[in-house]
Formats: C-alpha cells, structure tokens, sequence
C-alpha cells in the first residue's frame, strides 16, 4: 500500500515566553493511502495538535510531516479539515456553505466550464448524499446539530481532498445522532477514497471507525500503543456488541486510564472502589 | 472674494446691513461675511491666515502682531460707548462696595480689560475682587441667577441685565473713550491682494454708518434678524456703540500724541496684555496699522 | 390545589389532541432576567420617555423655579414651532444631519480597514493600538484652533471635528469586533486554501459584520454629541449653532428645543440601525 | 528534508529525557492571527508611539509649515519645561486630575447601581433604556448654561459637565456587562435559596466585576475628552483652562503641550486599570 | 416506599408572543424518596425543562409539580440543581464554591455554633470525598473538567439536599473521566440516600445510573416509556457489558430513534443501509 502521510520524529513545543508545554514528542506514525485511522487518548494529549500540524495550521518545531512525500509547510487544498464547532458561516445558506470553496482564487485557476459544471454537479450530490436537498437554502443556525456537521463535511469534501481530517466532529452530538454520522462517514469513506484522520474521546467511536487506532499518550504528547481494529472493513452497528470490540474496547480504555496523567480522577475510582467493595 | 470674519457686537453685526443694503456690490466688494459663534475661534482663523479679515479688537490684535503675523488694521468700525459695562446687583452703589466680591467676565477680553481700567480709575486693583472666567454670554447667566456679585459683559446682556432688574451698570465704556476701538483687521497678503475689495469695504461702511445714523429702526431691524433678537430691544445697543465715519476714521489711524487713536491707546493695552503674560516680546504698533486705505477713500 | 387547571389539563390528556390556552399563574414581575412580553415592554418603554417629560412639566409649572431658567414643554414645543415656521428648522436640522453623517462616514471610512488590519495582525495591533490607546483621550475641543489651520473653516472643519471625535474610539471598537471572529472560521477557509486576501475579504469581514454595525450604532451617538463643539467652528446655521446662539441669550427654551430635537433624531437613527440590523442578520434573532 | 533537525530529535528519541531547545522555523510575520513574543510587541509598540514624534518632528523641522501653526516637537518640551517651572503645571495638571476623577467616581457612583438594575430587572431595562438612548445623543457642551444656572460656577459645575459626558454611555454599558453573566450561575445560587439581593451582591455583581472595570477603563478616557468643556465654565486653572487660554492667544506649542499631557495621562490611568485587572482577576489571564 | 416528588398532569408552553411551543404536555409521574431516576430521550423532547420545573427554575403552565406534597412554587433548599456549563463561581476557590451557600441568608437562620461546626466539618468531608483535598485553594479555571464538575456536585450537596437534580452533568466530558464520575454519583447517593433525577443523552449512562429509565418524546415533549432497570442496586463497570445491559440499551436507543422527530437522520441511516446493502 501507498503511503500518503509520512510523520517523522514530530515535535511540538508551545512557548508562552515563560512556560513551554511539550504537546508532541518524537511522533513517528505512517498512515497509508485511503487508509482510517482514529487517534484517542487522555485529555491534553496531542491529539488536535498532531491533526493541526498536518493540516498545517500549526507548525512542528522538530521534524516533518510530508504528504505524498513533500513537506507540508501550510493548510493545502488537498487536506481537508472539519472541526467541533462554530466553522459554518452563518451568513451563508446551506448550499452556499457547500460551495464555498469555489468563491477561492486556487479553485478558480485555469478550470474549464465542463469543469465547472463538474463542480456544481458535485455539489449537487454532495447535498443529496447528505440527505440535506430540502435545506439548501436554509441557514445553518435552523438545523440541528447533526445537520450542521454534514454540511461541515460536504463543504470540506468539495474540492476533492485526498486527505480529511476530523477533531472531534461528533462530540457535541447527542447518541442516536452519533450513530447516524458514523455510517454516513463510512459510507462516504468508502465512496471517496479519501483517508481519513479522526479524532476523537469515544473509543467505542474510534473503534467503530478505525481501521488504526492509535493511542496518545500526555507529557509529553507522544504515541503509546497502536492497534489494528480486527473487524471487517464493511462494519456494522451489531459489530459493537462482538466480543473482540468489547475486548478492544476494554483494552484501550485501561490503557488510556493508565497513560492519563489525570491521577486524581484515577485514584478516586480506586478509592471508590475500595469503599465499595468493603462497605 | 475675500472673507472676513465677524462675531457678536452690534458694531460688527452692522457689516450685515452693509450686504443686505447691497452696499458691497455698490462700491464693486467681493465680500463673504463669515459668522462665529465663539469670538475666540475667528481671531485664531484670521491668524491662521483661512480669513482674509476679521472683526476683532485693538487688545486681541495685539498678540498675533508680537508673534510676527502680518496683521494691519484698516479700519476702525466702533468705539464701545456704554456697550460694555461692569455690571451689579442692587446693594452695590459704589467701587468700595465691590471689595472681595465676585465678578463674572471673559478672561483676557475687553471686559477684563475695562475691569482693570475701572479698578484703576477708582484707586483699586484686581487684587482686590475676585474674577471668575465666564464667556460673556454664560457670565449674564451667571449673573442672573445670583451665582456672581458682578459681571461685566458687554450688550445684548448689558441690556438684558438691565431690564430684569436685577442689576444696574456702574462703570460703562463710555468713560473711556477710544479705548476699546472695534476694528477690521486684515491679513497682509490679503490687502496687497484683495486692495480693491477692501478699499470698497470701506466705503461701504461709511454709507452704513450714515444709514444707522439716519434710519436706526430699519437697521436694528436687519441687525437684529441676524441674531434672532426683537428689534426694539436691539435699538438700544446702537446708542452704546460709537460708530466711526470718515472722521472718525482718519483721526483714529491719527498720530500716537493724540491719546484717543489706535496707537495712542496701544501701549495702555500692552501694559495689561504683557502684566498677564498673554503677550510675550514688544510690538511695533504702528506696523500693524494700516491708514493708507482709509486716506486714499478719503482723497477722493 | 388549582382545580381548575387540573380539570382542564386532564380533560385533553385522553384526546391530547386540543391544547387549552396556557393559564398563566401568578406572574412575578420582580423577578431576576424575568420575561416581559411585546406589549409590556412597549408600554414601559413609553411611560419611561413619558414620565421624565410629566415630572419637567411639573417642575416648571411649580413655579419652584424661574421660568427663564426652566422653560416649560410648551414653551418649548412652542419655540420648536416657532423655530419650524419662522426660523428654518429644516434647514438647520437638515446641515446638522449633513455634518454629523459626512464626518461619521468618513470616520467608518478610515477606520474600518484600519481596526481590520489592527484586528487581524498582531504586528499591526501592537504598532497602533497604544499609540491609538494615547490619542483617544484627547478632547476634541482642543483641536478646534489646529483644525481651523489645517483644514479650515469651511464645511470641511465640521465634519473634521466630528471625525476627531469619533475615529479613535471607533477603530478601537471595530478592532476589537473583528477579534472576536471565531478562529475556527478563519481556519476552516485556510484549509480550503483560502488566501490571506481571501480570509479578510470573505470570512473576518463577513463574520464581523453584525457586530460593526453594532458599532457603527454607538458610534453614531458619539458623533452627534461632537455636534455642537462642531458648529463652533464658523458655523451659521445648523442645530448646534442654533444653540450656541440660544446660550448666548439664555434663550433656555431654545436650548432645550436643540437638545431635544438632537436626542430625538439620535432616536430615529438608533432604530433605523437596529432595524437594519434585525434584517441583514436574521440568523441572530432566530431562536 | 531538514536533517539537522531530525538528527537533533532522533538523537533525543532513545533516551527521551532532554529536550532540546525548540529549533525557530520560518516565521511568517505578516499572519492572520499570528503569535508575538512580549519583546517583540513591545518594540512594535514603542515603534508605534515614536514613529509619529519622529514624522512630526520631521514636518516641523522640513520648515513646510509656520512654527506658529505647527510647533516642532522641542518647542513643546521647552514648553512643557517653561510651564512646569513657572506656570505651575503640577496645580493645572492636579485640579484637572481632581475633575475627571470626581465627575467620574460620581457617575460610577450612580451608573453602577442603575445599570446593575436594567442589566437585572426587564421592566427596569424596558423603563429606562429607550430613553437614556434618547438622551447618550445630546452634546454636552449644550448643557453648559443649564449646568451653570443650576449647579452654580464653582467646582461641582465642572464635576457635572464631565458626569453629563460620561453618565449616560457608562450606563449602557454597564447594563450590557451585567446581562452577560451567564444565567446559570444565577440560577445555580436560586437552587441553593439565594434571595434576589443576595444573587444580586453575592453573584450578579462579582461575575460581573471584571467587565465592569473594563468599561470603567473606557468610560474614563470619554471622561478626559469632556475636560477642556468643562473649563469652559468659571475655571481659572486646569489643563483645559490652559489650552483654552493658549486657544485664545494662538500659543500652538502650548495648545500642544496640554493635549499631550492629558495624552500622557489618560495612558498611564489606562496601563493602571488594565494592571489593577491582572491583579485581581488572574483567573482571565491565566491559560 | 414513600413518594418524594409528584408530576401530576404537567404542561408547560413557552410563547414569544407569536409562536408557541409545547414543551411538555399531560406529564405524570411518581418518583419514590431515594429513588435514582434517569431521563432520556431525542433532543428538544423537554427534559431540561421538566428537570427545570421540579427545580422551581420555570413555571409550569398546567398541572402542578408536588415535592413531599407540597406544590413547587419556585427554587427551594429542598432541591439542588447540577448544570452542564459555567455554573462554578470563577472567582472563588474550590473551598469557596462549596460553602458558598453558607453564605445565604436562608442558611444561617436560626443556626446554633454547633451546626456551623457540623457544616464545616461537612464541607471538609465532601471535599475529601470527591478527592479535592489538594485543591481546596485552588480557582476553578486551574482544573479538569471532571474535578469541576465534582466541585459542583459537592456544593450542591452542601446543605443537605433532599433531592438532586441534574442535566447532563457529564456531558463536556470525555469517556473516560465519565466513568470515574458515575460511580463517583452512584456513591454518594448510596450514602446520602438522596432521591435523583439525572437528565442525560447517553442512553448507556441512563440505565448504569437508573433505577428506571424515563424515556421522553418531542412534539410535544412527554412521557414515552418508562423502563424499569433490571440491574441489582449496586453496580459496576462490567455489568455494562451484561446481556440485559445490552438488550435494555438496544432496546431504548430503537425506541428514541422511532420517536425522535428526526426523520432527516433516521431515513439517512435508512437510505445508507439500503444503499450499502446490495452494493
Ligand atoms: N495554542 C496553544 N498554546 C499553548 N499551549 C497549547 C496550545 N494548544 C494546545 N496547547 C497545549 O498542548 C497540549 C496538547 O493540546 P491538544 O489540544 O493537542 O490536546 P488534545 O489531545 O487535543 O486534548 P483534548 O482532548 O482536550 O482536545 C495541552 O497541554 C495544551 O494545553
Ligand atoms: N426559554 C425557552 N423559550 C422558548 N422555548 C424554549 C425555551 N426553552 C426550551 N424551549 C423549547 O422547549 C422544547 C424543549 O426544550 P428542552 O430544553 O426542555 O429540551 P431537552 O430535552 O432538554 O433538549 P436537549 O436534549 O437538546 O437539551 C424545545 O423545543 C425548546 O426549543
Ligand atoms: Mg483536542
Ligand atoms: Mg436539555
């Protein structure tokens, strides 16, 4: 297999002139063309630093990341970003938000008006495939939540990423809405070949998802564990209740429990249980 | 066009009958008249040189010409005759009575000025009142409404004082004659510029001068109007103000040993200017007088 | 037990079909960040603009206090109908509104790309803003005499002091709108390869927009208080020189004719923004 | 590829123990947002402050402009000198403080109590906020007859003019900073039985404290602008007094002088309240 | 078992002036003293608001709301409330933040010295009990999202609440933080034997907490179902993993989907399992 995202021996040291904060240390971790991987881990980790860094909106401050073997220097139009929270324009209608990147000058270069239509059309698709036809023209501030971050995601699937890359894009979502997005992502996983990056809290998430699941670990942010999810490509939501998910799951979540560096909230639980158990 | 600035004094007020009796036109004057509402602003307009000329008197001239700004007065509009005065309430008779009272007034303006020259004049000295600043008009207000013992303003409050009955003059301008002259002060360049323009202003005062004299009901009228005053009251300033014809004029730009022209009250008006550190250095007082203009309308 | 209510709302439980209209229960009207319905507030609103004027009325007919010093309403309605029919309050109104809205425009003019740039880059901010910080607290008036030497005495001088007046707080205001952009916007352009032109142009700008029209509102009422400190300036005509002379003559009536007429104006003004304001950004009144 | 770079980390990885000084990579100056270094802004700032000085000193000195209009950048220091020593600057410079201050602790003084009632009770805010609209539009300037005859000529006349100035705008604003407590911290002390006055003193008012200050940070450079009109009346010292004085007799370098140190302190009042703010909120400023 | 709070024919209907909303209708329900009760359902299905009504935070429009038989007028000592966001006082210390309620009038009524003594000794007691010892001068800004939230709780049951009310407590937090939190909550209501009632969107969170599960429905906003949960008093991490567990979590994620008003989502999930299924 290709490799598409090559991170080598990643740094990153934020510096507020007295304090510096180790986000990520001496990060190695290839990741293959159309390849899901989901990164978890404790709070603090690294985990949005280590995205934002190949998305280039952060810089490294110690070895590269290269994507398709070229350092990656700034954000690029071949990695496509969708975050948590408040990145739709709510000026913008839905289908406005959509089409957004094609008001940008690098969208516009030397395009032929068969390309054009080529775009609008994927647009078009883009919105059905999302189930959003009836709001296209609304305004993000009248959908749900759930509606919102689909728009977020066809908006960053227009121009063809080879790349997305996703923090977060469901946690402010309720359960049942969670569920919906999960085999809507894949199915357009599937349909895009993109690969794809996602991270997330919810192991039970990164599990259903991840064809990788890679385990962070804080001060300094560096990979713990890696694990190869050892389910089908094609999942389905009854594979949660498999007794190698559910291993799995216990699994990471111990390991997270342990590589946390939230000591009190660890100890407490084993104070608890001693109570507990006794009492 | 020139233009000359002008603010509240019934003596400048009158250029506005000048225009509309169109004796600009009459004698070929390109004239813009250009109100303020504070004094204060046009004479620093006419310095910074956005007039041509303004409406401003001997004591406030004097401080742009000892800063070397190129100012000539060429023609004297007005003596104050009554139009300003010190002011008092009912149980002040005589100057004695004034020892250790308040006294409304502009600072450093005439008013001041006729202060000093009265206290002076009665054997006493600011020294022995206590002046607080007020522009004119707020310092009636003061007045009025028994904040001061004392004012001194100039008309319309001088009158308006008076009919409230709240106060009564004790010392008006008219003691003093020539020593407020209320001028027409124009920028240098502008006179070797504008020559005819100004030279046609002139003339036209002379005519307006000769109006007031002859039809004063007419022109309270139109003066007025213009600050948007019932007419009869304004009649009464026209008596407290001296205006200056052709003879007046010529005797005014007249030599400094006759103590009633412009540079014969000069150095009086120096004394207090450089006595509160307004003024700073000496001034040649005859170079910021420019007679020429009024002897060469007179020759004809 | 409210029985009634009881009754009510089981009599439809079995249908839930028909909802009854709400009974509303005691109503506290002293409550913290309580509701207030349309018309309540209408009324509240209009018994606070009422009620100052009544307790003017009654103060100057009480005779507590010299007519000259305390004009009554109808002295002033008077003199405003007065000022109408006789003396061109249209034309005074009509310069006033001229000068004020030609020194704000042009204080937006120069201060909208300015607080951009301050807002977007941090060199820029660092450079200006406490240089800005400085000047803001200068007072106007005190420019009066450089302002008649710089620019004049013309129109021209007028509008500048309303300039002076307004540009300083309003560059720092807009500043501050535009950092407020969320950064998540501006990022999500950048990763769909948005130039830095771009970013400015169709996201920083675009996001701000409610809230600099906010400022521009406020802002509006800052200008019309320079109002009168402007029409010293060689000024024969306008509202604020309409007062300037009042105060000359103690005209009191006159006075607070000027004064209320500007407040009133500053109304509308105020209103027409907010309505602009509910119609270009729907999307913030939406529940 | 950056080789010394990645010989630096890769020799770090095996022990993983010393992290080597963070190698600086390119860093773009001219970005959205971008990140300064203290000493970076502080240069910036300093630039900003002696560019203009220096662009002035310039045009001073280039002869292009009268000295009387446009004094050079050492006349006015000789001039500030010259009034420090024998024109008794500190009185001026005292008496002025002693106005702003009073005229602005006094609409503190009611502004605080009045906005924290509008910000907390609707009918409140519905009562008076339309109508303290109508009147933030009205000049100051124009209240000075008014002022004079009801307040009288002395101190407090010119403690009123700068509290007509500041009052109404610090309301407002005020109002605004207490409607943005976060409603459940309000209701979190209801649930605990808090009573209205409690929430109002133990809640509404500390959650508030440090927006409040902020605005008192603002509201107090609106109150130093009002200061050269409120030595328009029956002052015979003061910083303002001395510009209008200077006004009169066209003494530029003094005009100058004088607004200069009202610069110089507004931003010394400014660096104090923003200090006063670190110190008593650190949690706003810590990460 | 004695009956702590009555929900008797409640309805509630928020207008602006033109539109109404009918946030609950014809809502009954018995929730016996010591009772844990959760609530579930799809968004905007009024859970919040009933929790608020209990609370005396909004008034009900009909019906009426009875604790220990007598009709909520408004917020009482009776009843503490726990939000999701913002309610700690930043500008106090931990400390602070939970003995600010013996700061209220209502609390130092008619109180003798050894009460004062008994509440200090309290607040130590609860500060120990949620392992915030070390933090006690600490500010809120300087902790995790999970301690932050147990300083809440802790302040909430500083004066001895009969009833604890919470919406969404856990909902900011991330997975594994909440773990430590619910048998954190399951503890201290073992011992201080309160009566809960728990508003979350978590359905696995509902039935590890819940006695029974309430399940409400939007649209108006009402009771569904209400689920008894087949699970012994005490619980633990593993019984999620149990076949009832699963069977009760699968069970009300069905029915939330079914009564949930959004369609867009579910025929999405629908069209995706059509789409994905011949293909
Ligand atoms: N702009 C910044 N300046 C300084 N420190 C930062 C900045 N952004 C992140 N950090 C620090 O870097 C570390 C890693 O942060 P990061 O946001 O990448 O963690 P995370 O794994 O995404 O955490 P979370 O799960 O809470 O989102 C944290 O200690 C954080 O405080
Ligand atoms: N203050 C309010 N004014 C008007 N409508 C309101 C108000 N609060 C809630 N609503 C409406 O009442 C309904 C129920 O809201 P509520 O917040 O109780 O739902 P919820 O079940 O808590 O939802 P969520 O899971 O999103 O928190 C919703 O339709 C909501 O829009
Ligand atoms: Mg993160
Ligand atoms: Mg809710």
């Amino acid at each position: 297999m290709q490799t598409k995202i090559q991170i080598e021996a990643a740094g990153k040291i934020y510096t507020d002139g007295k304090h510096n904060v180790e986000a990520l240390r001496a990060v190695n971790l290839d990741i293959a063309a159309n390849e899901f991987v989901t990164l978890v881990g404790a709070s603090g980790c690294g985990k949005s630093t280590l995205l934002r860094c190949i998305g280039g909106l952060e810089e490294l401050s110690l070895g590269e990341i290269r994507v398709d073997g070229r350092p990656v220097s700034g954000p690029g139009v071949n990695r496509a970003m969708v975050f948590q929270h408040y990145s739709l324009y709510p000026w913008l209608t839905v289908m406005e938000n959509i089409k957004f990147s094609r008001r940008l000058k690098v969208h516009r270069e030397g395009i032929t008006s068969s390309d054009v239509e080529t775009a609008s059309g994927r647009a078009d698709a883009l919105l059905s495939l999302m189930g959003l036809n009836h709001a296209a023209l609304a305004y993000p501030d009248q959908l749900s939540g759930g509606m919102q971050q689909r728009v977020a995601i066809a908006r960053a699937l227009l121009p063809k990423p080879d790349i997305l890359l996703l923090d977060e894009p469901f946690g402010a979502l309720d359960a049942q809405t969670r569920e919906v997005m999960h085999d809507l992502i894949l199915h357009i996983f599937n349909l895009e070949k993109t690969t794809n990056v996602f991270v997330t809290h919810d192991v039970e998430e990164a599990i259903y998802l991840g064809q990788r699941v890679v385990l962070m670990a804080p001060r300094p942010g560096r990979i713990d564990t890696i694990y190869e999810v050892p389910l089908p490509a094609e999942r389905d939501q009854d594979m949660k209740l498999s007794p190698e998910f559910i291993r799995l799951k216990k699994e990471i979540l111990q390991r997270i429990r342990e590589t946390s560096g939230m000591r009190t909230d660890k100890d407490m639980l084993d104070r608890l249980t001693r109570q507990t158990e006794p009492g | 066009e020139i233009k000359v600035g002008l603010s509240d004094w019934p003596g400048w007020v009158a250029w506005y009958v000048a225009e509309q009796q169109g004796y600009f036109k009459k004698y070929g004057a390109d004239v813009k008249l250009v109100w303020f509402a504070n004094y204060t602003d046009s004479i620093s307009a006419l310095s910074a040189g956005q007039l041509d000329a303004n409406s401003q008197t001997w004591s406030d001239t004097l401080a742009p010409l000892a800063k070397g700004i190129p100012l000539k007065v060429v023609l004297v509009n007005d003596n104050s005759a009554g139009n300003d005065a010190l002011m008092v309430g009912p149980n002040i008779k005589r100057f004695a009575d004034l020892k250790g009272k308040t006294i409304a007034l502009e600072e450093f303006s005439v008013s001041h000025f006729l202060l000093v020259t009265a206290l002076h004049k009665n054997g006493m000295s600011l020294k022995d009142v206590k002046v607080v600043n007020l522009a004119a008009g707020d310092a009636a207000a003061a007045f009025l409404s028994g904040r001061v013992d004392a004012a001194v303003v100039w008309n319309p409050w001088v009158n308006k004082i008076q009919i409230s009955g709240k106060g009564h003059a004790l010392f008006t301008s008219k003691e003093i004659p020539g020593l407020i002259p209320d001028l027409l002060v124009a920028q240098e360049k502008s006179l070797v510029a504008h020559r005819k323009d100004f030279i046609g202003m002139i003339k036209a005062w002379y005519d307006t001068e000769k109006f007031i004299r002859e039809q004063p009901g007419v022109a309270a009228k139109i003066m007025a109007k213009v600050v948007s005053m019932p007419p009869e009251e304004y009649r009464v300033f026209l008596s407290g103000t001296k205006f200056f014809d052709q003879n007046g004029n010529l005797q005014a730009f007249g030599p400094a040993s006759d103590p009633t022209s412009l540079l014969g009250v000069a150095p009086t008006i120096a004394k207090f200017l450089l006595e509160n550190k307004l003024m700073e250095g000496k001034v040649d007082y005859a170079k910021g007088l420019d007679g020429s203009l009024v002897k060469e309308v007179a020759r004809r | 037990m409210p029985t009634t209510e009881r009754s009510l709302s089981k009599s439809t439980m079995p249908s839930a079909a028909v909802m009854p209209v709400a009974v509303q229960r005691k109503r506290r009207f002293w409550t913290i960040r309580g509701r207030l319905s349309r018309k309540e507030y209408l009324v509240l609103a209009a018994l606070g603009m009422v009620l100052p004027f009544v307790g003017w009325w009654w103060l100057a007919s009480s005779g507590l206090m010299d007519k000259v010093f305390m004009p009554s309403p109808l002295d002033v309605i008077t003199r405003i109908h007065r000022w109408f029919m006789e003396d061109n309050l249209m034309g005074d109104a009509s310069i006033s509104i001229y000068r004020v809205t030609a020194g704000f425009i042009l204080s937006a003019m120069f201060a909208l790309p300015l607080g951009l740039m301050i807002g977007t880059y941090r060199p820029v901010q660092a450079m200006l803003e406490p240089l800005l910080d400085f000047i803001r607290y200068m007072p106007a008036v005190a420019f009066i005499p450089l302002v008649m030497i710089w620019v004049g005495i013309d129109e021209g001088s007028k509008i500048a002091i309303i300039f002076i007046g307004t540009f300083f707080q309003m560059v720092l205001m807009v500043a501050e709108d535009v950092r407020r952009v969320p950064l998540a916007q501006i990022e999500a352009a950048q990763t769909m390869g948005a130039r830095r032109g771009e970013i400015v142009s169709l996201v920083i700008l675009q996001s701000a927009k409610p809230a600099l029209l906010d400022t521009l509102r406020i802002t509006m009422g800052w200008a019309w208080t320079y109002l009168v400190v402007a029409e010293l300036v060689a000024a024969n005509s306008g509202l604020g020189y309409a007062i300037l002379k009042a105060q000359r003559f103690l005209q009191t009536d006159k006075i607070f004719a000027g004064i209320i007429l500007i407040g009133l104006i500053g109304l509308v003004t105020d209103q027409l923004f907010r309505l602009v304001h509910r119609k270009s950004f729907p999307w913030l009144y939406r529940k």
